[in-house]
Order: C-alpha cells, then sequence, then structure tokens
C-alpha cells in the first residue's frame, strides 16, 4: 500500500466499502435466523431430497447420486446432490447454501471425513432439516445425543469386510503366503476398521499367512499403482496375496500385477465389488486373479440413508424412540467369491436402483435385501 | 580544442564525398504526445563516412527522434530517407533492413545466450533460416557472427557467453550487432549510439573511440553523448535539440565546450573554480578506512575523508574503487581492516549501522540500486530518513508530503508533483531525489556517491554538483566516484588514485596540483 | 528509460489527463475485487433470491474464514516477492497439534499453537532471507515436511479435541450478526495488517522490498529481518487458520477440513488485488477476494450448475476475475 | 588534446589484457560454476543409490531399475514441458488438469470397456489437440490478457479437470480392451519400458528444441529479459504461446501414457504429479525467474525424486516420513545451490 492522494482516496473508497458491505452480510443474514430445531414433521411437498457425495468420478459416489436419483423419482421429490470436490469445506459450505435457501431437507451425507459430521447435523438441526450419514463420524458423537434431526448413522461394517477378504485370500493361498496391503486414506475410520477387520482375520485363522506391508494408498488407484510397482521391485515374487480397501485402488494394483507378469500367481480381494471388478471376475481375469469381494452398492446407501431420514421427516418414524442400533446401524455385505458372483448380477442391470428403492418402501429402511440390518447401535468393534 | 591531424584527414575524405547520397536524410519529421511535441520539424543529412553528435537535455527530443530512426514509433509527419529512398519503417526489424541499427543506452543483450546468438539475433541465421528445417545452424551462426565481429576489429570467441563479457566487450558485440544487417545486405551500415559512454570508464571510452573511427570506414555514426568533451573530440559535425527542434549543426572544430552547453541549457555555464584549502592539521576524519582489503576487489587501502571535503577516488574498471565504496557503505564484506565511522571502529561494517552513523549512498545503478520506480517520490525520499514523517512507528503522510515539497523547492526537482511516482520522472530529477533521501537524514556526516552524473545531461549535472558542494561546505564529507579526471579536478579537494585494487597516489589539491596526464598516469 | 518516459507523458497538457487515468487504475485496483463481488452475489441473488435471503452470505463469510487467514498471510509474503507455499500445511499442522493440546493445556493452548506456527513461518522466512534461496522452491520442501509432520504428529488419523473444545470451539459457534466470531477475527487481522501497510514504516519497508530489494537495501531498509517478519505473519495467520478449523470441526487430520486450503488462497490473495511479483497489497481488499473463493463453488452449486462441470466454472472464473481485477500497463511484463 | 591522445593509446592495451585476464577469471569460475551444479546433484544421485542398495539388496536389481524407469517416464516427459515454461520465467500449474483432460478423451476414444471399436490413431490426435488447445489457451490469456502465468494455469488445471469430469459422466471406469495397450508403458524394448523410450525422444526433442530452434532460443531470451527481447524485436508473444502450448501438449502425452499404465481411464489420471514435477525442475537447478537451466538438469532431478521415492518404500521408511525426506533434499538442494551465491546484496525471491 502506498499512500499517493489518487490512491488513499480510491483506498479509503475501499475501505468505506467494505464496511459497507460487511454489514450488509450482517443485515441480510439476521433475517434469516427464523428457522430452528424441533419443527415437527414437514409437509410432503416441502421436501427437498439432498444427496452429498464426495466426488464424482468415483463409480461408488455415482451410485449414490443414483440411489438418491431412484428415490427421488419414486417419491416424486425435487433432489438436489452436492460434489464436495473431495473438500470438507466445499461439502460443508455447499450445504450450509442449500440450506440457507430455507428448504426443508431430507438429507443423505457420505462424509469426507469424520469430523465434518457435527458442524453438517448442526447445520441440518439450525435448518428444521434432517439427515442421515454415511460411512464416517467421530465415534462418541452419536445420532441420539443429536436430537431427532440427526436421524441416523449408517455404514456397511469395515471388520466385517476386512474379514471377508482376507477369508478369500486365506483360502485361496492354502493359509500359507505372504500379503501387501494397500489401505485408502489413513485416517478414514473406513479404512482403519476393513484394516482392523483383515489384520485380525489373519492372526486368528490364517497364522502362517504374513503381511508384509501396508502402503496406504488415499483411495487412488494411480498411487496404488505406483505403491503396487514398488513393492513388486522390494519383494518381487514373494507376493502371493494384495488386500486393497476398496475397488479403486485394486484396479491400480492389479494393473500393477500384470505389467510386471505376475498376475496368475497373485490372489487380490477388495471392498465394493466395483461393475468394473465384477467383468474381471466374470472374464477370470488373471487366472481368476480376484478372490474375494464384498458387495455392497453406492445407491442402496443413498437409498437407504435417505429414506430413513425421509421417514423421520414424515413422521412416519420417531427417531427418539427407535432402538439404538436403528440409529447407529450397520447393514450387511455379502461375500463374494467367484463361485457367487452371478447372484449379484441382478444388483448391477438397468434398473436395478428403481428395483431396490420399490423394495426399500415396502420393506422399510431395514429390511431390504441385500443390504438388512445386522447390527450397531454404538461403534464398530472387533468382536 | 586542436584537432587530431587523423581527423582532419576524415574531414577530408568526407568533403570529398559530399556528392554521394546522403546515408540519412531527414525531412521535417515530426512527431506528438498529447499536445506535446516531442520532435519538431526536425531536418538533417548524414553523408557516409560521417560521424555526427547529437546532444540536448532530457527531454529535448534525442530518444523520440532515435526511436523514430530505429522503428519504434511512426513520425507523424516528414520523410525518412536511407540512401535516398524513402522510407516508413513498421518496426525495429524494418530499420536493420535499412541499414540503421542502435546501440542503446542500456545494454540490451541476451546474458544467458552466446555472443553470435546476440549479434544474430535479428538476422536469417539467427532466426533458425539457416537450414531447411528451421533449426539453427551453429557453425554458420557463429561463422556470420564472427565476420560482423571482424569488421569491428573484435576477437571476441563467438559461442562464449555474454555473462562471461566485461563490459566495454559487450559493447563490441551491441555494436557488431548494429551493423551486422547491413553488413550482410552490403549497404552502409548508419550506427546509432546511444549515450554509449556514458556508463564506461575513461580507458574503455578510448576504446571505443577506435572503434568509433573504424566504423567510419565501413558506414556512418550518430553519436548521443552528454560528455561535449566527448562529442567533440569524436564526431565532425555536432547537431544540438532543445524542446524538439533542431536548434544548430556545427562542426566541431567551429564551436567548443561553452557554446555547445549555452545552446543545450539555454544558460552560460556557471561552473565556478573551487576555492581549496589543505586539511587542518588535527581535524578528525568522518571516514577512516585503515589497511581495508576486499578479497580480488582491492586491498590494504587507506584514507580519510574530512568534513568539508570531497575526496575524489579516480581508477579504471578493474581498480576496485567501486567495491572500495560499497564496503565501507557496508554492502561489500571486507576480507581485512578497519573503517571508522566517526569513531567508531568497525571490521565488519553494515549498513544498517553506517546509515544509522549518518552516512548516506548514491549507486551508480540509479534504477536497481537508488530508487523504487513504482513507488511516488515523497515515499521514496522519506523511507530512509523519516525525520519528522514519523512518529515511533508509525508514519505521517501529511508531513511527509510537506518535507517532501520543501526539498523539491531546495532542490528544483520537477515537476514538483512529490506523490508522483518517481519513475515517472527525469534521470536528473530522479537522482536529485536519491540525494534527498540522504539528505533528509537530520546527522548526515559523510556522502558515498558512486558516478552520481552518470546518465545526466550538462544541466542536470551542473545542479547535482553544485547541491553536492552545497552540502560538503555545510560540514559533510563527501567520497566521490567520478565519471572523468575532469570532474575530479573540478569538484574534488582530495584526490585518491586506485591501480589494480591499491592506492597509487594521493593528492590534497589545497597543495598538491596534479595534471589530468599525472593522475593518468597513476591509474594505467 | 527516464527520458523516454519523460517524452512520452510529458508535462504539459497531457499531465491531466495522465493523471486521471493513474486514478482510474489505482482506484479500479482498490474496488475491483469488491465490484466482482458484489456483481456475482448480484447475479446468485437474481438466480437464487432464496439463497442471499436465507443468510447465504453468512454461510459464505463463515467459510471463508480460513481462506482469509491464509490469504492474508500470503499476501503479506507476496507483497516482499517471495511466496509461501507451506502456509497451508503450517494451518493444518497447527489444527492438529491444537487438537493434542487443548486438553492438556487448556486456554493456553491456542497461545502456544501461534508461537509454534509463527516460529514455522519465520524459520521459511530466514531460511529466505540469510540463505538467499528462492522461496517458491524452499517452502515447496518445506511444505513436504510439515505435512509429513501432519501426519506423524496424527499418527495418521483424526485427531479429536478430548477436553476444553468449547474455548475455541465457542469462535464458530457464537457469532455476530449471525456471521461466526472467526470470519471476524479474520477480518479484524485484515484490519490490523491494513494499519501496518499503510501508516507504519514497517509496512512500507515491506512494500518497499516487493518493489525493489535491491534499491531497499542500499536505503537501509532492513530487509532481512522484514522478510523474516512477513514470513512469521504468514505463519501466525496460518496459526489462527488452524485455530478456526478446530473450533469449526472440534477435530483436525492430515486430510480433513483444511487440507486443501493452499491454492484457494493463493487465489484469494491475487484476486484481492495483490500482485504476484511483490509490492502490490491490499488487505482490506484480499477480505473480498477470499469471500469471491467462497462464493464461486457455493454459487455454482445454488444457481444449479451441473456439478459434473462446477469444477470447469470454477477454473473460468478464477481466471476471468483475476483478469478483470489486475493492474496492468501496457509496457509490463507479466511472468 | 592531441598528447592526451597519443598518451591514452599506449596504456590502454595494456590495461585492457588487465581487465581480459580478470575477465577470463571469472569466465573460467563460470564455467565451473555451471559445470559443478549438475555434478552434485549427480553424487547426490549416486550417494542415494549407494544408500539404498546397502538398506535393500533388492534396490540395485534389473528389475527395480526398470520399474524406476517407467516410473520415471511419466514425469520425465511432463517435466520437458514444465522446464520450458519455467525457462521463461512463468509457470505451469494446469499439468494435472491437461493429463486428465488428454488422459479422458484419448480412452474413450481407444477401443475401451464402456464399448466402442475407438478410431486408433486419431485418439492421439484428438487427445493431443485437446491439450494443445488448453496449452494456447494458457499461453493467450497469459500473453494477450497479460494475466500471471501462475493464476492462468492454475484456473485451468481446474478447467482441465472439469473437463475431464463431464466427459467421464456417470459410467463405469473405462477400461481399455485392446491387448496390445494393456501394459504397453512397462513393456520392455531392448531392456528399457516403452514409456522411457518416449521419455528419452521427448528429452531429445526437447534438448533439440532449447538448442537448436527459434522457439528454444527466444525462450531464453525471454527469460533473460523480457524487455530486451520486445525491444529487439523478437516474436515474445508467439513463443511464449508456443511454449505454453508445448508443455501443455507433452502434459496430455503424459496423461495418455498414465492412462495406458493405469488401465483405466480416470480424471485424476495426474494426481500428484504436479509437486513432483515442479520440485524435479527447481532440484535439477532451473532458475524459477527463468533464463536459466536446461532439460538435462531436470532429467537429473526428476530421477533423484524417484530414486527416492523408490527407494525409501524399498528400505521400509514409513510412508508417514516420505513427503519429509523429499521436502528436506529439496531444502538442502537449493540451500547448497545458494550458498556459494550468497553475498550481502543478494536478492532472493
Amino acid at each position: 500500500m502506498s499512500l499517493t492522494p489518487q490512491r488513499s482516496r480510491a483506498g479509503r473508497f475501499a475501505a468505506l466499502a467494505a464496511v459497507a458491505s460487511l454489514a450488509l452480510v450482517g443485515c441480510t443474514t439476521t433475517a434469516g435466523e427464523s428457522t430452528g430445531e424441533d419443527a415437527g414433521p414437514i409437509a410432503k411437498e416441502d421436501i427437498v431430497l439432498v444427496a452429498s457425495v464426495i466426488n464424482t468420478t468415483n463409480p461408488y459416489f455415482i451410485a449414490n447420486i443414483e440411489g438418491a436419483e431412484a428415490l427421488a423419482e419414486e417419491l416424486d421429490l425435487p433432489l438436489e446432490i452436492v460434489d464436495s470436490e473431495g473438500s470438507s469445506q466445499t461439502e460443508i459450505s455447499k450445504i450450509q447454501a442449500i440450506l440457507a435457501q430455507g428448504k426443508k431437507v431430507v438429507m443423505f451425507v457420505n462424509t469426507v471425513a469424520s469430523s465434518d459430521t457435527p458442524t453438517i447435523v448442526d447445520a441440518v438441526k439450525r435448518a428444521g432439516g434432517y439427515v442421515s450419514i454415511w460411512w464416517n463420524k467421530p465415534d462418541e458423537f452419536e445420532p441420539w445425543d443429536q436430537g431427532d434431526n440427526f436421524v441416523a448413522f449408517q455404514k456397511h461394517p469395515g471388520i466385517e469386510s476386512g474379514r471377508c477378504n482376507a477369508q478369500a485370500i486365506g483360502d485361496a493361498l492354502g493359509g500359507k503366503g505372504n500379503v501387501v496391503m494397500f489401505p485408502g486414506v489413513a485416517d478414514s475410520t473406513t479404512s482403519q476398521t476393513r484394516v482392523v477387520g483383515f489384520k485380525a482375520e489373519m492372526e486368528e485363522n490364517y497364522p502362517d499367512i504374513k503381511i508384509l506391508e501396508e502402503q496406504p494408498s488415499n483411495w487412488d488407484p494411480v498411487l496404488a499403482n505406483q505403491n503396487a510397482r514398488d513393492l513388486i521391485a522390494k519383494y518381487g515374487d514373494e507376493i502371493d496375496g494384495v488386500w486393497s480397501a476398496d475397488d479403486g485402488m485394486q484396479l491400480g494394483a492389479l494393473q500393477a500385477f500384470e505389467d510386471a507378469g505376475l498376475l496368475e500367481q497373485v490372489k487380490f480381494a477388495s471392498d465394493g465389488l466395483y461393475p468394473d471388478t465384477v467383468k474381471l471376475m466374470q472374464e477370470g481375469y488373471g487366472d481368476d486373479a480376484i478372490v474375494g469381494e464384498t458387495f455392497h452398492r453406492g445407491y442402496m446407501a443413498s437409498a437407504i440413508g435417505l429414506y430413513t431420514a425421509y421417514l423421520a421427516a414424515t413422521g412416519e418414524i420417531d427417531p427418539s424412540e427407535l432402538p439404538k442400533e436403528k440409529r447407529t446401524s450397520f447393514f450387511d455385505i455379502k461375500c463374494v467369491t467367484p463361485d457367487t458372483l452371478d447372484e449379484y448380477a441382478q444388483y448391477d442391470e438397468p434398473g436395478a436402483p428403481a428395483a431396490f428403492v420399490k423394495q426399500l418402501i415396502e420393506n422399510g429402511p431395514w429390511d431390504t435385501e441385500p443390504a438388512t440390518l445386522v447390527g450397531g447401535g454404538g461403534p464398530e468393534v472387533l468382536d | 580544442m586542436t584537432a587530431g591531424a587523423s581527423i582532419d584527414t576524415t574531414e577530408n575524405e568526407v568533403t570529398a564525398m559530399t556528392d554521394q547520397t546522403p546515408v540519412l536524410r531527414l525531412a521535417s519529421i515530426s512527431k506528438t504526445f498529447g499536445t506535446n511535441k516531442a520532435v519538431d520539424s526536425v531536418s538533417f543529412e548524414i553523408r557516409p563516412g560521417e560521424v555526427i553528435g547529437l546532444i540536448g537535455e532530457n527531454g529535448a527530443g534525442k530518444s523520440t527522434l532515435l526511436k523514430m530512426l530505429s522503428g519504434n514509433y511512426r513520425p507523424d509527419q516528414g520523410v525518412i530517407e536511407v540512401n535516398g529512398k524513402p522510407q516508413q519503417f513498421r518496426g525495429p526489424a524494418d530499420a536493420l533492413r535499412a541499414g540503421i541499427g542502435v546501440v542503446h543506452q542500456e545494454q540490451s543483450l541476451f546474458t544467458n545466450l552466446t555472443v553470435a546468438e546476440n549479434i544474430e539475433v535479428n538476422t536469417p541465421a539467427g532466426r533458425g533460416g539457416v537450414s531447411r528445417l528451421g533449426l539453427y545452424n551453429w557453425r554458420r551462426l557463429n561463422a556470420d557472427a564472427a565476420r560482423a565481429l571482424d569488421l569491428i576489429g573484435s576477437h571476441l570467441n563467438p559461442n562464449t557467453h555474454v555473462s562471461d563479457l566485461s563490459f566495454i566487450d559487450r559493447q563490441m558485440v551491441e555494436i557488431a550487432r548494429a551493423i551486422r544487417v547491413s553488413a550482410s545486405s552490403h549497404t552502409p551500415p548508419l550506427v546509432i549510439l546511444d549515450e554509449p559512454t556514458s556508463i564506461l570508464e575513461r580507458t574503455e571510452t578510448a576504446i571505443l573511440e577506435r572503434e568509433i573511427s573504424k566504423l567510419r570506414d565501413i558506414g556512418s555514426v550518430i553519436f548521443v553523448s552528454h560528455r561535449l568533451d566527448e562529442v567533440l573530440r569524436i564526431c565532425d559535425r555536432v547537431l544540438v535539440m532543445s524542446n524538439g527542434r533542431l536548434i544548430a549543426d556545427r562542426p566541431s572544430r567551429e564551436t567548443n565546450e561553452a557554446e555547445l552547453f549555452r545552446l543545450m541549457v539555454g544558460r552560460e555555464t556557471h561552473a565556478a573554480v573551487r576555492n581549496r584549502t589543505s586539511v587542518q592539521p588535527g581535524t578528525v576524519p568522518v571516514i577512516a578506512v585503515k589497511n581495508l582489503s576486499r578479497q580480488g576487489e582491492f586491498s590494504d587501502v587507506t584514507f580519510d575523508a574530512f568534513p568539508g571535503r570531497v575526496v575524489a577516488v579516480l581508477g579504471t574498471s578493474g581498480s576496485g574503487r567501486e567495491s572500495l565504496v560499497r564496503t565501507i557503505f557496508g554492502a561489500e564484506a571486507p576480507s581485512a581492516g578497519i573503517v571508522t565511522i566517526a569513531g567508531d571502529e568497525s571490521h565488519r561494517p553494515s549498513i544498517g549501522h553506517s546509515v544509522k552513523k549518518g552516512i548516506g549512498y548514491l549507486p551508480a545503478e540509479r534504477k536497481t540500486e537508488g530508487m523504487f520506480g513504482e513507488m511516488p517520490a515523497d515515499e521514496n525520499l522519506t523511507l530512509t530518513h523519516p525525520a519528522g514523517a514519523a512518529v515511533g512507528p508509525f508514519e505521517l503522510p501529511r508531513r511527509r508530503r510537506a518535507i517532501a515539497t520543501e526539498w523539491f523547492e531546495r532542490l528544483d526537482i520537477r515537476p514538483r508533483t512529490p506523490e508522483r511516482m518517481l519513475g515517472d520522472f527525469s534521470g536528473g530529477n530522479q537522482q536529485k531525489v536519491v540525494l534527498a533521501k540522504w539528505l533528509n537524514s537530520p546527522e548526515l556526516s559523510a556522502l558515498l556517491l558512486d558516478h552520481p552524473l552518470r546518465g545526466l545531461d550538462p544541466g542536470a549535472a551542473e545542479t547535482v554538483n553544485e547541491q553536492v558542494r552545497a552540502i560538503c561546505d555545510a560540514g559533510t564529507a563527501v567520497v566521490l566516484i567520478p565519471d572523468t579526471i575532469e570532474e575530479a579536478l573540478e569538484i574534488a579537494d582530495d584526490i585518491v588514485v586506485m591501480r589494480d585494487g591499491r592506492i597509487s597516489g594521493t593528492y590534497d589539491l589545497g597543495h598538491d596540483d596534479p595534471t589530468t596526464l599525472d593522475l593518468l598516469e597513476r591509474m594505467l | 528509460m527516464s527520458a523516454t518516459v519523460t517524452e512520452a507523458s510529458p508535462e504539459t497538457g497531457a499531465a491531466p489527463r495522465a493523471r486521471r487515468a493513474v486514478i482510474g487504475r489505482h482506484a479500479w485496483q482498490a474496488i475491483g475485487p469488491i465490484v466482482i463481488f458484489i456483481a456475482m452475489l448480484v447475479v446468485v441473488a437474481i438466480l437464487t433470491p432464496a439463497f442471499i435471503g436465507g443468510g447465504g452470505l453468512a454461510i459464505i463469510a463463515a467459510s471463508s474464514a480460513p481462506i482469509l487467514l491464509l490469504a492474508l498471510g500470503q499476501s503479506m509474503v507476496l507483497n516482499v516477492g517471495s511466496i509461501d507455499l507451506s502456509n497451508a500445511a503450517i494451518a493444518l499442522l497447527g489444527a492438529i497439534l491444537l487438537a493434542l493440546a487443548l486438553g492438556p493445556l487448556a486456554a493456553g493452548a491456542p497461545i502456544v499453537i501461534l508461537l509454534v506456527t509463527t516460529l514455522f513461518g519465520a524459520v521459511n522466512g530466514l531460511l529466505v532471507a540469510y540463505f538467499q534461496v528462492p522461496s517458491f522452491a524452499l517452502t515447496l520442501g518445506t511444505l513436504g515436511i510439515f505435512q509429513a509432520a501432519s501426519l506423524v504428529t496424527s499418527g495418521r488419523t483424526t485427531v479429536y479435541v478430548s477436553n476444553n473444545g468449547q474455548i475455541v470451539s465457542t469462535l464458530y459457534q457464537s457469532g455476530i450478526a449471525n456471521v461466526p466470531i472467526t470470519f471476524w477475527i479474520a477480518v479484524v487481522f485484515a484490519v490490523l495488517l491494513w494499519i501496518l501497510m499503510r501508516y507504519t514504516r514497517i509496512g512500507r519497508g515491506l512494500t518497499a522490498i516487493g518493489k525493489n530489494e535491491s534499491a531497499a537495501i542500499f536505503s537501509a531498509v532492513r530487509t532481512r529481518a522484514l522478510k523474516v517478519l512477513a514470513f512469521a505473519l504468514s505463519g501466525f495467520a496460518a496459526g489462527i487458520a488452524g485455530i478456526v478449523i478446530i473450533a469449526q470441526a472440534g477435530s483436525a487430520s492430515p486430510t480433513g477440513l483444511g487440507s486443501d486450503l493452499l491454492l484457494p488462497a493463493i487465489a484469494a490473495a491475487l484476486i484481492g488485488g495483490t500482485s504476484i511479483s511483490g509490492g502490490v497489497v491490499n488487505p482490506l481488499t484480499v477480505i473480498f477476494g477470499a469471500l469471491t473463493v467462497a462464493l464461486v463453488p457455493i454459487a455454482s452449486s445454488a444457481i444449479g450448475i451441473p456439478t459434473q462441470a462446477q469444477s470447469l466454472v470454477y477454473g473460468v472464473v478464477i481466471i476471468a476475475i483475476v483478469a478483470l481485477t489486475m493492474s496492468r500497463n501496457k509496457s509490463s511484463i507479466v511472468k | 588534446m592531441a598528447q592526451r591522445n597519443q598518451t591514452l593509446d599506449r596504456p590502454v592495451g595494456i590495461d585492457t589484457t588487465a581487465i581480459r585476464v580478470r575477465e577470463h577469471s571469472i569466465e573460467r569460475r563460470a564455467r565451473f560454476r555451471s559445470a559443478s551444479e549438475p555434478l552434485g546433484l549427480l553424487i547426490a544421485l549416486v550417494i542415494l543409490l549407494i544408500v539404498f542398495s546397502l538398506l535393500n539388496d533388492r534396490f540395485l536389481t534389473v528389475g527395480n531399475a526398470q520399474n524406476i524407469l517407467t516410473q520415471a517416464s511419466i514425469p520425465l516427459i511432463v517435466a520437458v514441458g514444465a522446464t520450458l515454461v519455467i525457462l521463461l520465467g512463468s509457470i505451469d500449474l494446469s499439468v494435472e488438469g491437461v493429463m486428465g483432460a488428454a488422459g479422458m478423451t484419448w480412452i474413450l476414444l481407444t477401443a475401451n470397456s464402456r464399448g466402442g471399436e475407438g478410431i486408433g490413431l486419431w485418439a492421439w490426435v484428438i487427445a493431443l489437440g485437446v491439450a494443445l488447445v488448453l496449452g494456447l489457451v494458457n499461453g493467450l490469456i497469459f500473453t494477450a490478457l497479460k494475466v500471471p502465468s501462475f493464476i492462468v494455469t492454475l484456473g485451468m488445471w481446474y478447467v482441465g479437470l472439469g473437463f475431464a469430469t463431464i466427459l467421464y459422466g456417470r459410467d463405469l471406469f473405462p477400461r481399455l480392451t485392446d491387448p496390445a495397450l494393456t501394459g504397453w508403458t512397462s513393456k520392455l524394448t531392448l531392456g528399457l519400458p516403452n514409456a522411457f523410450w518416449v521419455a528419452l525422444l521427448v528429452i531429445a526433442l526437447g534438448i533439440a528444441v532449447v538448442r537448436y530452434t527459434r522457439v528454444g532460443r527466444v525462450a531464453l531470451a525471454v527469460g533473460n529479459s523480457e524487455t530486451i527481447a520486445r525491444s529487439a524485436g523478437l516474436p515474445a508473444f508467439r513463443v511464449k504461446v508456443a511454449v505454453f502450448a508445448i508443455a501443455a501438449v507433452l502434459s496430455g502425452l503424459g496423461g495418455i501414457l498414465a492412462t495406458i499404465q493405469l488401465d483405466i481411464g480416470s480424471p485424476n489420471v495426474g494426481s500428484g504429479l504436479l509437486f513432483v514435477v515442479i520440485p524435479a525442475v527447481v532440484i535439477g537447478g532451473t532458475n524459477l525467474g527463468g533464463g536459466k537451466g536446461g532439460i538435462l538438469r531436470t532429467v537429473l532431478g526428476v530421477f533423484l525424486l524417484t530414486v527416492l521415492n523408490n527407494g525409501l518404500i524399498l528400505s521400509g521408511v514409513d510412508t508417514s516420513w516420505q513427503s519429509a525426506v523429499s521436502g528436506a533434499i529439496l531444502v538442502t538442494a537449493i540451500v547448497f545451490a545458494a550458498w556459494s551465491q550468497r553475498d550481502r546484496l543478494g536478492v532472493a525471491k
């Protein structure tokens, strides 16, 4: 800043304008304070469905959107999608922006980070909306402590997923061999619980399987691919099994092993059974390299989450009267092997999300196959 | 001023060639910016083999005229004829093709490229047009450049990077570049040297003079300079510009420095002879330098600067005198020795400490080291010594403006708009602001002046010199690195001569009376 | 050059016009960011009136707080001609350390964190000033180091504030005019910096460095100390940003809230009129730079741009705004 | 006067010899400096190789060497473009976005699991064309609108990613179906991975561009001083646009190769590459201010970082520390490089 007369005039004007517009911020915002909690049931025609996803390029999150769309169609309600672009701040800001428009929201949020949950819940509560959170929240932040607006926290159990994968690899290797692991973002509870489950299962039932190394790969296929290449260089053909915390990373790892010509000697397992993975398994890719998967679908998650919140919003359920496992809920995941693969083909057919939604509305959020309620009521712990 | 024999011969040749087509003919060239006629109906001719001097104060319109000749500006009116053909330059490339090359005031070479590339920058070879694929043919490039260098008698290796060259060698590269295009098209070149000597040392100037006389053999030269003695020595004719008009056209031998000064500035020079006295015994020096050395620059230098006296440090570019002054100021670190400032001894002077002790330094590189072009003049002026313009850590803009206004009056800095960006002032006025920056010190004890007149026109130079004298008379010690020996003899009380980093002579002009020749011998 | 300038923009006649142009340029520099922000706001208000009416501005203000703080710190560093690529990493590390320290140190924790992050910034500055290494490269290096420190101190997991969380969380939960205090803290910081830049010798020294560092050295400006100060201010601002993150989220993790603020903050500083080559800064307009950066994704979502096109829109808007607000003249060199 | 001229003539020669002698020693020193900088890098690289091979005997195997070469290839290709841009004194932050856009364009036009036979070579042409357009836009906005390259390319990063995201749509990951393409980058030809051959070609072309073409030389000139370049009538405008275009095409090529390497198309195919490429160029010693540096140095920088990353994984260093180690090496490298040039008047930006 310098102080020529011209500029000081301009500077003064800038300061004035600054003050004026900041005052504007204040004025307009005081007007928006009217909404509050305990607004009671919302008339159906006022409801706007909102589905918030981490990004729009991962098949899982795209499926989240499909589920939300199917439900919106079925219930004949408007839907807004929030793309967090991988950023907590963007996620929170965009959600707040929707709430600010005074809409009565029924919301599903696939949180970017656990720590986003309190902020989002708080904002939804203030706006009198209803929200279900999927996958990530702080352990001690439980819905029943937060009132009815935080309808439920829902997820598929990670420990179960890890165990399922471990069994697949353990059995495929005949209980003996060396495994490398590619966890997701290291501070994600989803990845952490899967790792815990995988390791526990190996320790308990496959004592001769050795875990050589973990390389967190941030849910990023590119990074998993690079890390896999380095681990191949490090361990060569010592590696017998590869576990990834999700199918995206597994796709990256698979390619690294294929390039190294090791695909046929290594067994893979991962979580999510992406349609891409289904194809590979059907093809018998790499001499049936993929030996185990867990099945769950993003559209099921978003439909369940949104529908639960919807029921609370319309007063069809009273969250405060629900048992704890219906507030913090674990939904079934299916262990998939190449043999049982065909059972799940129906869920990827065109129109599958709509079919699932119909089922969901018929059976309620906790009893719809294949994602039925299997547990919950508190943080996921090793049994 | 007796013209040398060599000049006489050349002039005879010139006279013999008068019936030839002029290399350059300007007819009523004008250029207007806004409402200001920067160049107003200028006409002149240059004949082959002629060296023309072009002088004028800053703002007289020289630069605009040159820019029209080099194709940077288009004249509003008038005709430029080169070798009898009227020309309309659309850009510098056109001017080059017509044979007009400019050597700019500030060197304009790419220091990270080779000599050859710099010379060939605008030729087909340099443009990659030599081979069919448009790739550089380095051998061809180097050969062509070597030929151009050869024409002006330089034997530089074309493959050297310019960053590794000395200043004078770089100047040679510039001249080679200026004649390069016309040399290949066999038209005699017209080389415009725009104040090439303003940063050259005395001896280097001599080399340049020799080169110019070589240029005379192959083409013509327009020589722009503020050093009137040089202009008279080098040129056949001198053109004087003032307020955009060509006001005089004099053969060199029919005029003299005083007349040229009067023509340019519009008044007589009032350089008074300085009344000199010897140092009074017992006077305490403001700056005492003892056995000061800096690796690779100078060694074992001892001298004193007394209050109220100007010490001029003379030397060639290898003498280390610039480095010496910068070391005293604290800008460079000494390897040995002591600098005592106002009784305070230091082995490692620092700028902060020197300034606290009341030392000021006027750097030779004004634009890069002396001033902030994008900062208003008043802020420049009060940056180092805010004096009354600051209370504690806070600034008082009004007081700052008042202080600046006062200095603008005292030093006659024009225009009187201290809130203007300093970069928008002319060189002389910029220099005065930089000077005022130090004068604003409440207790200025010594001023170190590194080429203070560099690039200033004679009028501006005279005001700066007057100020230096006034400061000195007020009891400040001045250490001066002058551009010329004459400058030293005119203003100094003491002279220190340096050669190869050591002191080769000291004179107290109160009782010594060295001639230019004496001083030169000590320098070389 | 000097001669050319005088001749090209001479005193008589042309001067008043030239000065008017100068005023125009500088005035635009000062108010451009504000005008742009308000213009975008008007567009959003017309397209989705409910958003503005419902307190959308407060949301933008709240979400801009960490960006603003980092942008202010960045603008201080940009002003001296350097860049600090590590400030967002320092903020995140500060947040993690604060989450760890709030339990044991209670109210002392934020102070300790501010000291630590200021120190981190100062170390950057010391290396730049005394080793004379280019700040871009240096802070790229320290960025990696701070990132690793975040991973290690957090144990690669989310660190929740165990006790005393309310000490900082009130900053987010309570507000003035419904805007969380966190934003107002950032605004106050901006005003303080503005005073520093405009009315103190330190501020002028900082700007002098950015305009011409060599000349600053020769003018006895304490360039090294001031550079360290600029980086320390950046570290300090990052520390406040860390506190703001904790205030909002109650926890911190290496990939959670605040892990992607570097580039938005630089964009905010530049949109706010800071020159990337140094010597020009106005902390007050940086406020609007940050508000604009926060507004774009929210607004593009609010006015219903398809999710998959939002990133593209964001990029285009950022370029367009800087192109509109930048001060430049015909002969200036832009790198 | 005449007398003075005579006296001048004689000693002048002597004095300039003295100057020249001094200048020659400066020249020698300068030569030594320019030679010693890459030498330092080379030594650092050798030390790393030795340390890592002591830590893990699998490090110094042919297999790992090929692995390192494969992994270095894409950063190398992109870094050649980045070096050209930095030689101008500008910066290109858009590489990841351009990689995503070109990679996604390419795979959708090539035989892939989403269907379609692909259009073969045209896919390459169109994908690189997309990159070229992004680069041209970069260059044009930068030069014509005078928006700093930092912000233009930052915006273009988002634009490229957004473009790729839109192309990606909502379908499955597109997966290569042509077996000839799958794994092509790491297949060996004459003992070296194919991707590395491409990188070698790009490096050779890059060096040729800098050394033998108008674009390269003018880019250096502009990096040295744009003011002088303009007043000398050099086509600074066109060259700047051309350099950004070249850089984008190379990023695009990197994006395509990265897509092949991953076998699936993703907008984020370039993720993390910017923070490998820029440090590599800087560690290599190319001056961020422009005009100084070169492609071979960048090659060394890329190898240093790739070897480092690979070596850390192979020696079992906790991955949390990896960014700290590369950060520390970057800091050490630049402090080391700046050490000899430290000076009271030194100005570092």
